[in-house]
């Protein structure tokens, strides 16, 4: 253990935080989580915040008068202030909760899109959407008559801008992922806002792969809406938020409705609350809001830039480490270098498919994502029936990288490649 | 909170001061706390100085918002319209006499945010010069 | 202690299984929570599947093919298909995942609505109705130009059914609620969805107060959805669900469109999944699911009808104890008696506001709710500010009920009723 | 898991059997596992007795899937088309020969519900009386 790094060391003690990572897989083995794209695994405090809430304070919000509604509404109102400040919003009232970064993009496709979209408008997009980020927009152009364009990839799946003015021109969004989660490619997002709000668009920054990741600014970055899963950064499932410019989100018309976002109902009309919680209809989710806020406390206490730093060392290794798979013919996909993406790695190992690969490591304990990653047109386009996906977060060590190869030479054997 | 209901609060919360509307108001504003349906209204007349001539209060909810409010309308007579938008929490607080519990802070607050909301709309309406008096 | 009712016997045994009603309030008292209509309390099984959960087998599903992701799957499915036999649904696919019961009203307005009300049909609700059961239809009957039309409640908010038929012509859906959460009044629900079916209406009952508190059983109430909330039902917050009949969910278009709810997906067009998962887009509220698969497993242990029999006891109990204030001006609203209401009080005590009451009984621990109960028409309608509101549910005892009445004599002393 | 993938399975995956489309097919299914992709094709040519005179499949995906089905193709050909729509799971893991994980279930039994739903097809469209054969 004396030769860690030292960065490797730190997270072998952030491996201890985490309870799954503690206990042993069913195999007798210790458990190799290499999905976090596909969700985190969650640190003791986060678990603790979310008992500690239902055995001391559970109580629905805002309207109480007595003692643990006091107590669940500020711990509830806190937690927004955290995600705020984490993302470097203006003000708590422009976080709305959601519980995935998939509802805030329906929130806005249904609540702005529906309002301002008009035949001949286009929405741009890019080719490395993920689902999420695609299907909203697909249903929003036919519903108004819009145009879906797409900014292309190269065979690295690397953003190509040529023709960037051309694809802008008459778009009234530009909505696209900040990091793609199959290539882990990250987006040249200030060259992209900056040709967007030029040419009158807004942009829509599905940031579900980056806030977990990197330090994201919204306001350096001047984004007009970012869409983030709470379950992808430590935080329960069942929780995320849209990040709206509050101009943006108090004119727009609330999209679901019922108790809690009004201001005043009668028989036939309504009055609606004031942002956020115009958009927050019926009882929240109160407790995984603040199991988000104590993953935030973490993250902070890590330090996000320790984060990033951490997954680019892991990246690199392990972008080094596969070349031994070579001569077994194993395809890395994704930009080149550790630099340019986030700790996300797409490969194939010869003519094994992807979830053949997926079941042999797992009887190693070792769980990577199979498939087309819910960007099924990205893999079209590059010609993959699937990938094999392995993606990193702060409690992945060198060990979790030489296990990975280690159980990726054992499929190769057992599959015969050369 | 149960300190709180003191002999004076019920005293104003059922013979709330200054309570009605005024014939020839000048400055007006209403307001409600949408989560406990508190209501609030607040008419001013403003004599030619800019000082509070008369005024009147209005509303239904709570000992705490009704007590708050009617104490708010005695302070507020004789003062300067400039001043009524300047007032901070602690004179309300003051008045009330003792902590109260933050979910119901808003409803001690709301006769002062009407109260401010009412002077500052009627400032914005003079010319600008004066508007700084 | 030997002088306890046997069913009190049993609810004090029940009450050690929740850990927030084994600890003293701030102020050294016991709390008495007497707010069940807003949300429940938690028993320690439910918290422990959250701990669980996290702990042991926290993966995305649906597309893992390890072996966590694979527990996952099958412990979120196996929680939908619990809720499937709570409610006597005929299949699990019956059953929608969603935040809340307002979202799943949301998705009904939405998904049918839009698509099956036009100029000149009606929407039939009852002047009972809870925000979320009222607004979405407001927005709905605007946005299709459907009208909106109420079934009255008299003084005591119990339904007059005389001009049924009429109300019922020319409608397309009828969506009331089983139990008001503000008065405790039981919807006459055989005699409505006959009267609906008959007049070619479907059915929407928003379940949000019953299904926690009796069985219901969607197929023999032939209903045609159904909304709930799991947080009402010892469940998590943020997690809730829709019964919807098969066919009628299977010609719905989806609402909420992104990951996991499709099929397969191009750049320009999109086939989408089966039910029940093309109305659950994004990564779904796994743990919370789970969750609200274990309080329905600690509700079938209790036995749905102890759980009914206990309230109507201890409403009866109540009621009757209630009368000793009727001097000091205490006014009681709702049916009378306990038999034809669910275990929720509403009343007012001489000129006292009702968060003046909140607050004193907060000294003494005892959580009430007050204010118009998401109901502000139904308050406007009966000439009430506002209302003090006590609802019971299978933790609460006679004590609770006498620490009620011992705290509103004391209310009644400080503000000098008569 | 690792057990599972044997010598003939790696060789049914590698060179599939009765693998490509038929001239002049009369009964064809297809279907795809939405959360893998896989993708698998039956194609039967059927004699005037009801019976599999010709088969093929074609589909792209795993080891397991493709295997599968390349197995599950050569006990098809001179089945009754009655007997292949009546086919149960333990035909097809009979086949494989060994447990797999519940997640790949849905890859061994994909060729087998393509198979049995263009035999259900084709068998729809007959006289009914021949439809019991
Ligand atoms: C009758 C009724 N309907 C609907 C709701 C809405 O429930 P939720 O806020 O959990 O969506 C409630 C609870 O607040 C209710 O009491
Ligand atoms: C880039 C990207 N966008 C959107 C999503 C959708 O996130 P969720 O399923 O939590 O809504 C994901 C994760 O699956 C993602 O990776």
């Amino acid at each position: 253990m004396t030769s860690l790094a030292p960065a490797d060391a730190k997270a072998s003690r952030v491996q201890l935080d985490f309870p799954i990572l503690r206990k042993p897989t069913s195999r007798g083995r210790r458990l190799v989580y290499l999905d976090s794209a596909a969700t985190s695994q969650k640190p003791q405090a986060v678990i603790d915040a979310l008992v500690r809430y239902y055995s001391e304070y559970n109580a629905n919000i805002h309207r109480g008068v007595y003692e643990i509604a006091e107590l669940a509404t500020e711990a509830f109102e806190e937690a927004r202030a955290k995600v705020a400040r984490f993302v470097n919003a203006a003000h708590p009232a422009e976080i709305v909760w959601t519980r995935n970064a998939t509802e805030a993009i329906n929130l806005v496709s249904h609540s702005w899109g529906l309002e301002h979209l008009h035949p001949g408008d286009a929405i741009v997009a890019t080719q490395l959407e993920h689902h999420s980020n695609l299907v909203p927009w697909q249903l929003l152009a036919k519903r108004t008559g819009a145009e879906l364009r797409f900014i292309p990839v190269d065979e690295r799946g690397v953003h190509v801008l040529d023709n960037l003015d051309r694809l802008l021109d008459g778009a009234k969004l530009l909505a696209l992922s900040h990091v793609s989660n199959t290539l882990g490619t990250i987006a040249p997002l200030e060259r992209l806002v900056d040709a967007a709000h030029r040419a009158g668009a807004l942009v829509l920054v599905d940031g579900a792969q980056s806030v977990p990741h990197f330090s994201v600014d919204v306001r350096a970055l001047d984004l007009d809406f970012m869409a983030v899963s709470g379950h992808k950064m430590l935080g329960p499932t069942g929780i995320g938020f849209l990040y709206g410019k509050r101009t943006l989100l108090e004119a727009m018309p609330p999209f679901l409705t019922g108790g809690d976002m009004i201001r005043s109902v009668a028989y036939t009309q309504t009055d609606f609350n004031q942002i956020p919680w115009k958009f927050e209809a019926g009882t929240s989710n109160v407790a995984d809001a603040i199991g988000l806020g104590a993953a935030i406390d973490y993250l902070n206490e890590l330090g996000m830039d320790w984060v990033r730093a951490h997954e680019v060392r892991l990246t690199a290794y392990a972008l080094e480490r596969l070349v031994e798979l070579a001569e077994r013919g194993l395809a890395v996909y994704g930009p080149p270098g550790a630099e340019p993406r986030a700790g996300v790695i797409s490969f194939n190992l010869g003519d094994i498919h992807a979830h053949d690969l997926a079941s042999i490591l797992d009887t190693d304990g070792i769980c990577i994502r199979a498939g087309h990653h819910c960007t099924m047109p990205l893999m079209e386009r590059m010609g993959w029936p699937a990938t094999a996906r392995a993606s990193f977060y702060i409690y992945n060590t060198e060990a979790d990288v030489d296990a990975l190869i280690e159980s990726l030479q054992k499929a190769a054997k057992i599959f015969k490649l050369a | 909170m149960d300190d709180f209901y003191k002999e004076y609060i019920l005293d104003h919360y059922r013979q709330p001061r200054n309570f009605g509307s005024l014939e020839g108001a000048t400055a007006v504003a209403e307001d409600l706390n949408p989560l406990c349906g508190d209501r609030i209204r607040f008419e001013f007349k403003v004599d030619p100085n800019g000082v509070v001539e008369d005024v009147r209060f209005s509303g239904r909810g709570c000992a705490i918002s009704q007590a708050s409010a009617s104490m708010l309308s005695e302070t507020l007579r004789g003062m300067k319209l400039a001043d009524v938008a300047r007032l901070d929490k602690q004179t309300v607080l003051d008045n009330v006499g003792i902590g109260i519990s933050p979910a119901r802070l808003k409803c001690v607050m709301l006769g002062l945010k009407v109260a401010k909301s009412a002077a500052l709309g009627e400032i914005a309406g003079w010319p600008e010069e004066e508007q700084s008096t």
